[in-house]
């Protein structure tokens, strides 16, 4: 219910907001479908990743080289950005998945960065850390013209309600319980005859695959593709929304982006200090809030919540 | 005064420029039409997309100087269409995400004009999408090659700052004649550096040169020296070009690599932009060569253009503070914004620019300018504007150390940066 | 340039970043190892060592030699005081719960940077060298006259590069006779081995940790104002130091000093020498990828008991 | 006989570096048994029964359940072939309620789209926990919660329980009633049982295996180990 009334809000938000929290609103629902791919392997199967940049750069390159070697529309390239993040997210959990803990997070640090180095050094074909453009001209899908705000607004919105969907129908399902059950204790997990790696396995997949998603559609709606998004600190970002919002919570995500969308926005706009004011809430909220904004809200009113 | 006052610079999120000198000038001013002035002596609102942090905040701070200098200068100059010009800066982190956002913010929130004062050339292609989208005017001071390969929009303009392409197709007779023919290039895996690398190549080709290794330094490398061992031992020229905050690390270590037995050395100033010549470890440098966007020091020849504008900015004859000799300006590239400022100005006033439904008349009226002489606005040097592919052409320097200072050895004519076009933006529609 | 003095000069570099890499590594390896939280910051106060260096430096001026010396000793307690300050004030309060302490680390490496930029600004500046001469390495090679030495062209080093060898070699020798033979040492191993226990034996476990967070933060600053003379303090430049540590102590084996020791050898080796055969961000990819592979395929780490 | 063996083991050993916990242990158990397995602290045990289940590798040797050769399959294969095994420590999802921690158990041996609520609420009941069913299992007293520990292995309806130390620290009444609960478990369940409590192995083992340094020091009815000697030196002289 409450999932379908943010999503029903959603759309009625699209006919009131003013033009700049619009175009910010879609921006937010594309990245906290990053962070929803992320809370998947994070929240719920409690694997920590520092590298998921590269799960959405490969959405994000999957679809952008298509189109921009092969000039495929951007409706089919989005496909294979989405396939190339799960190829990738298969891979990268094959391997990773034989570590743990600490080393499971450099080991997802590494491939990342090697990610993002192969960016550069196949310049030619990617042009680097500039990257390229994704011209207006053929950002349609279906005669819909997606840099138009209101179609891209929608657009950014349906993919949100999917995935949100998704993820609410996982961690209902049994298989989202299992997830559960690793992150509090994978040895009783496999002691109950589950087999854990093969749930991780599909945690990693589903996750990259959604960050995949959600970087092929940054590409598509906001017409730029480029290396800045397979760094380190976007690695950082999800981790960050989701820890705010309230890991393990279907809509923790969500919150977390709005939350740390506006707090850069609005501080940017009081002082230059924007990055002092973000280090400082995110100290506050790991003192007073420990388990996120939605965390909390789940502890004190909501106990059902997902 | 003016300039001890900039000097003492806090960054400053917003500073509205008005000012009653603005307002007094204008009325005194001939040739307004007096409605106009009824009508609007609202501000025009120029949004200035800066980099405060990440990697580019050494080259943001002067770029901000910059502008902050240019703008009362243009207010006491009569402002724009008789309207004072309000600077709104906001910080990109040098971030192309964070600048495709700012430039929305910009349009939809701030409701500026214009979009300006880009460098890092990632945030460019980053944000020049949405100010397409957006039909907001966007004049960029990277020197990509972006602009003019066309792969941005017709709201994408460079009308200050020579592109690279330009720029080292201009050296490389300089370098073929005096320096050496078989030369090595060290430059950085970026875009940047990648298109020095391709358009040096060819220009050094066309001269009978040829490049005998590139070495392609990864982003966030600190250390250099095990590198070198890759350039050829036959190589008579080193060709550098670096960035970010370990420039100076690299040139020092170049000096420790070759000893006494380097050969020919010619650098873009990048590599020590911002940088003191008289650190400790550049004493190697002595006798070789830069190519610099607008002399660091002021020559023997200064023009007085150049004089008004160092005063304008706070910046000594040396190209430091004036308030404090140790803190080098990035000279060879902040004097983009300034000219491009001045040309926004001529730009509104040719397409009476009066507020934003006029968008689309003054991007015309700017890919309508051709020459721009040497002047008050244009302290670099007399361009050219080609408006097809909305990028200037200016001259260009080659300096030489000489006792610890950069001596204008020679200066290229327009002529020498041309090259073909590779983009018709006035073919676009808006 | 030959193979032979190109690996030489790659070796020689290699050592140079090996040696900042221990100590900034050992710092982590400790604050790790006791405390068990993954600190974010350490990066930081890698960054506050040089920044704080090059403070003391100016503000001393005088012989470059004098700056130095007094910027190698204020440096390192001061940002070693700071870490404290930040332990007090905000990891004890988390109780040290690994992912909160996560994101509270990323939050003081925000502030850090931010409060940096804000008064030390965003441009490099380097730390004049106590001493600094260029150092010609001989190399040999068969003629008609037979075995003879000769100079090659760029085969080279530093008398201050040496030094920084030297001197990190000197500092670990500190860390070892400290954890080894006194009874902070001791005390600081029973934490690590088990905080309730020794909390029960009347350890007091929190100043224990305060300390530890403290020394870390030191040795990274330590290392820091070894590297500033060739590198320039920056706002930005903790980035790099915190990945490879954190590399280097998973490599090396949780808790394990002797392993924190040689994989930071090892790293800073192999991205020496892995750039003698490779062009250079080829050379970056493998060396990174070859750290991943170490890892999936021994994740204890090369001196970690292997998991029954 | 071996056709009724449900679980066998031959030489099986298990080294950890020089120590040998395990070594060379023949074990047979019939099904349907009560099998009890004692032995002072350290004799091997709990990593005895560990292989048994998977959770850790063994040395060598090798293991059989119900006919088939388990050693090299995976813990979760073993679980779903018909073994269950409940910890020594408490190790229920403390974040998940009492209802869900059951419903993990079960759901693993269910197919698709099968109802749980019943086979969840007879787990429950069978232990008495049916009343804290929504209850978070992490706020559960200690007692309760190991009594969860159980309900998630009856939940597994195994034909193999192992159960580790089940009655530590639970109180004398509970102990009772938890003799009880095996008892009626027992009647279609074979169950190796790890227990310290001298008097509970007396009322609930069919027989009992005795360990001591790694290796089955004796073996046989509750009564002919009371008389046994070794056993007596093992406890008493060890």
């Amino acid at each position: 219910m409450l999932h379908l009334g943010l999503i029903a809000a959603l759309v009625l938000l699209q006919f009131i907001l003013p033009a700049y929290h619009h175009g910010n609103l879609a921006r937010i629902m594309v990245l906290s479908v990053f962070a929803m791919g992320y809370n998947i392997m994070f929240g719920y199967a409690g694997l920590l990743s520092l590298g998921h940049a590269m799960f959405f750069t490969a959405g994000m390159y999957g679809m952008g080289l298509s189109v921009r070697l092969w000039d495929i529309p951007v409706g089919p390239a989005f496909v294979i950005g989405i396939f190339a993040a799960a190829a990738l997210s298969l891979v990268v959990g094959l391997l990773a998945l034989r570590t743990i803990g600490v080393a499971f997070m450099i080991v997802t640090l590494m491939f990342s960065q090697a990610v993002f180095l192969t960016i550069l050094y196949f310049n030619p074909i990617t042009r680097g850390d500039e990257g390229f453009v994704i011209a207006q001209q053929v950002r349609q899908i279906a005669g819909l013209d997606l840099s138009n705000p209101t179609t891209r607004y929608f657009a950014a919105l349906i993919l949100f309600a999917i995935c949100l969907l998704a993820v609410l129908w996982l961690v209902r399902s049994r298989a989202g319980r299992v997830l559960i059950a690793i992150r509090e204790n994978e040895e009783r997990a496999r002691l109950l005859g589950y087999d854990t790696w093969a749930h991780k396995l599909a945690a990693v997949v589903m996750s990259g695959t959604m960050a995949g998603a959600a970087g092929a559609a940054y590409g598509v709606l906001f017409g730029s593709v480029g290396a800045s998004f397979a760094e380190v600190p976007f690695s950082i970002l999800p981790l960050l929304y989701v820890l705010l919002g309230g890991p393990g919570t279907v809509i923790g995500p969500f919150v977390g982006t709005l939350f740390m969308f506006y707090l850069r926005d609005l501080s940017s706009s009081l002082t230059d200090a924007h990055m002092l004011v973000a280090g400082v809430v995110l100290i506050l909220l790991t003192l007073f809030a420990r388990r996120g904004i939605m965390g909390i809200v789940r502890e004190r009113w909501l106990k059902w919540l997902p | 005064m003016v300039s001890k006052k900039i000097s003492d610079f806090k960054p400053s999120r917003r500073k509205v420029l008005t000012g009653m000198a603005a307002a007094g000038a204008t009325t005194a001013l001939p040739g307004f039409v007096p409605f106009v002035q009824a009508q609007s002596s609202e501000p025009i609102r120029i949004g200035f997309q800066v980099h405060r942090t990440g990697i580019g905040a050494a080259y943001g701070r002067w770029y901000d100087r910059t502008t902050m200098a240019a703008a009362p200068v243009i207010n006491d100059m009569g402002g724009l269409n008789g309207r004072p010009v309000e600077i709104i800066s906001e910080d990109d982190g040098t971030d192309p995400k964070r600048g495709a956002e700012v430039v929305e913010k910009f349009a939809t929130h701030h409701n500026t004009d214009i979009a300006y004062g880009t460098l890092f050339s990632h945030v460019v292609v980053g944000s020049a999408p949405r100010a397409g989208e957006l039909k907001m005017p966007y004049f960029v001071v990277s020197e990509g090659h972006h602009v003019a390969s066309g792969m941005l929009n017709r709201w994408t303009l460079q009308p200050g700052i020579t592109d690279v392409k330009s720029q080292v197709q201009a050296m490389a007779p300089f370098v073929a004649d005096n320096l050496g023919k078989k030369v090595t290039m060290i430059f950085p895996d970026y875009a940047f550096g990648h298109d020095h690398r391709d358009f040096f190549s060819a220009a050094i080709e066309a001269q009978g040169g040829e490049v005998i290794a590139k070495l392609a330094i990864p982003p966030t490398e600190t250390s250099f020296t095990k590198y070198f061992p890759q350039i050829p031992r036959e190589t008579e020229v080193i060709y550098h070009v670096m960035v970010g905050p370990a420039v100076l690390t690299f040139v020092k270590e170049m000096g420790e690599f070759f000893g006494s037995a380097r050969p020919e050395i010619f650098g873009f100033i990048d590599s020590l932009e911002a940088v003191d010549l008289a650190t400790p470890g550049l004493e190697f440098l002595e006798g070789t060569y830069f190519w610099e966007g607008m002399p660091r020091y002021a020559q023997e020849n200064q023009s007085e253009y150049d004089k008004f504008y160092r005063a304008a900015i706070g910046v000594d004859n040396n190209g430091a503070s004036v308030s404090d000799p140790k803190d080098v300006s990035t000279f060879a590239h902040m004097f983009g914004c300034w000219e491009t400022l001045h040309t926004i100005k001529a730009g509104m006033e040719a397409a009476g620019y009066q507020g934003t439904s006029d968008r689309a008349k003054l991007v015309e009226a700017v890919e309508a300018m051709t020459d721009m002489a040497e002047s008050q606005a244009h302290p670099q040097g007399a361009k050219v504007f080609n408006g097809k592919t909305h990028q200037v052409f200016g001259p260009q320097y080659i300096s030489q150390v000489q006792d610890g200072r950069l001596v204008v050895q020679h200066k290229t004519a327009l002529e020498d940066g041309f090259y073909p076009d590779e983009v018709d933006y006035t073919t676009q529609s808006f | 340039m030959e193979f032979g003095p190109h690996l030489i000069l790659a070796v020689l570099e290699g050592l140079v970043q090996a040696s900042v890499l221990t100590l900034t590594a050992l710092g982590l390896s400790l604050v790790f190892g006791v405390m068990r939280v993954v600190n974010v910051a350490h990066g930081e106060f890698f960054m506050l060592g040089a920044v704080f260096a090059y403070w003391v430096a100016s503000w001393m001026g005088g012989p470059a030699a004098i700056g130095f010396v007094a910027a190698l000793i204020i440096a390192p307690v001061l940002a070693g005081l700071l870490a404290v300050a930040c332990d007090w004030l905000i990891l004890r309060r988390l109780d040290y719960d690994p992912e909160r302490t996560i994101v509270a680390t990323i939050g003081m490496l925000y502030v850090i940077q931010q409060v940096t930029l804000m008064t030390y600004g965003p441009d490099a500046h380097p730390v004049t060298p106590p001493f600094n001469h260029r150092l010609a390495i001989p190399w040999f090679e068969f003629t008609e006259n037979g075995f003879e030495f000769y100079y090659p062209w760029g085969l080279s080093t530093t008398s201050y590069k040496l030094f920084v060898i030297f001197a990190a070699m000197v500092a670990r020798m500190g860390i070892w006779l400290l954890m080894a033979k006194s009874k902070l040492g001791l005390i600081l191993r029973a934490t690590q081995l088990d905080g309730e226990t020794a909390q029960a034996f009347g350890i007091p476990v929190e100043r224990v940790y305060a300390f530890v967070f403290g020394l870390g933060a030191a040795l990274a600053a330590v290392g820091a104002v070894l590297i500033v003379p060739i590198q320039q303090a920056h706002y930005l430049m903790g980035h790099d130091p915190l990945l490879l540590s954190f590399i280097v102590v998973i490599i090396g084996g949780l808790g394990s000093l002797r392993g924190t020791v040689v994989a930071a050898i090892l790293i800073g080796m192999s991205n020496g020498v892995i750039s003698v055969f490779f062009t250079p961000t080829l050379a970056k990819i493998l060396a990174t990828l070859l750290v991943a592979f170490v890892l999936v395929y021994r994740p204890q780490g090369l001196f970690g008991a292997k998991p029954a | 006989m071996a056709a009724m063996m449900l679980l066998s083991t031959r030489k099986l050993s298990r080294h950890f570096g020089g120590l040998r916990a395990v070594e060379n242990v023949d074990f047979d158990l019939p099904e349907g048994q009560i099998r009890a397995l004692i032995g002072p602290n350290g004799a091997g045990k709990t990593t005895f029964v560990s292989m048994l289940c998977g959770r850790i590798p063994v040395s060598s040797g090798d293991i059989t359940f119900a006919g088939e050769n388990v050693t090299r399959l995976p813990a979760h294969k073993r679980i779903q072939r018909g073994m269950a095994y409940t910890f020594q420590i408490t190790s229920v999802f403390s974040d998940l309620t009492v209802q869900e921690n059951v419903a993990l158990a079960v759901q693993s041996r269910l197919e698709r789209g099968a109802v749980l609520a019943g086979e969840v609420a007879k787990a429950l009941a069978k232990v008495g926990l049916q009343d804290r069913a929504d209850q978070i299992a992490g706020d559960l007293a200690y007692g309760h919660q190991r009594l969860l520990e159980i309900a998630m292995g009856l939940g597994q309806s195994p034909r193999l329980l192992i159960l580790d130390e089940p009655t530590q620290g639970l109180s004398d009444g509970e102990v009772n009633d938890f003799i009880a609960l095996i008892k009626d478990v027992a009647k279609d369940t074979t169950i190796l049982l790890i227990e310290h409590n001298i008097d509970v192995v007396m009322a609930l083992a069919d027989k009992i295996t005795v360990m001591n340094f790694g290796e089955v020091i004796a073996e046989g009815t509750p009564q002919e180990i009371h008389e046994n000697a070794t056993v007596q030196t093992a406890y008493l002289g060890g």
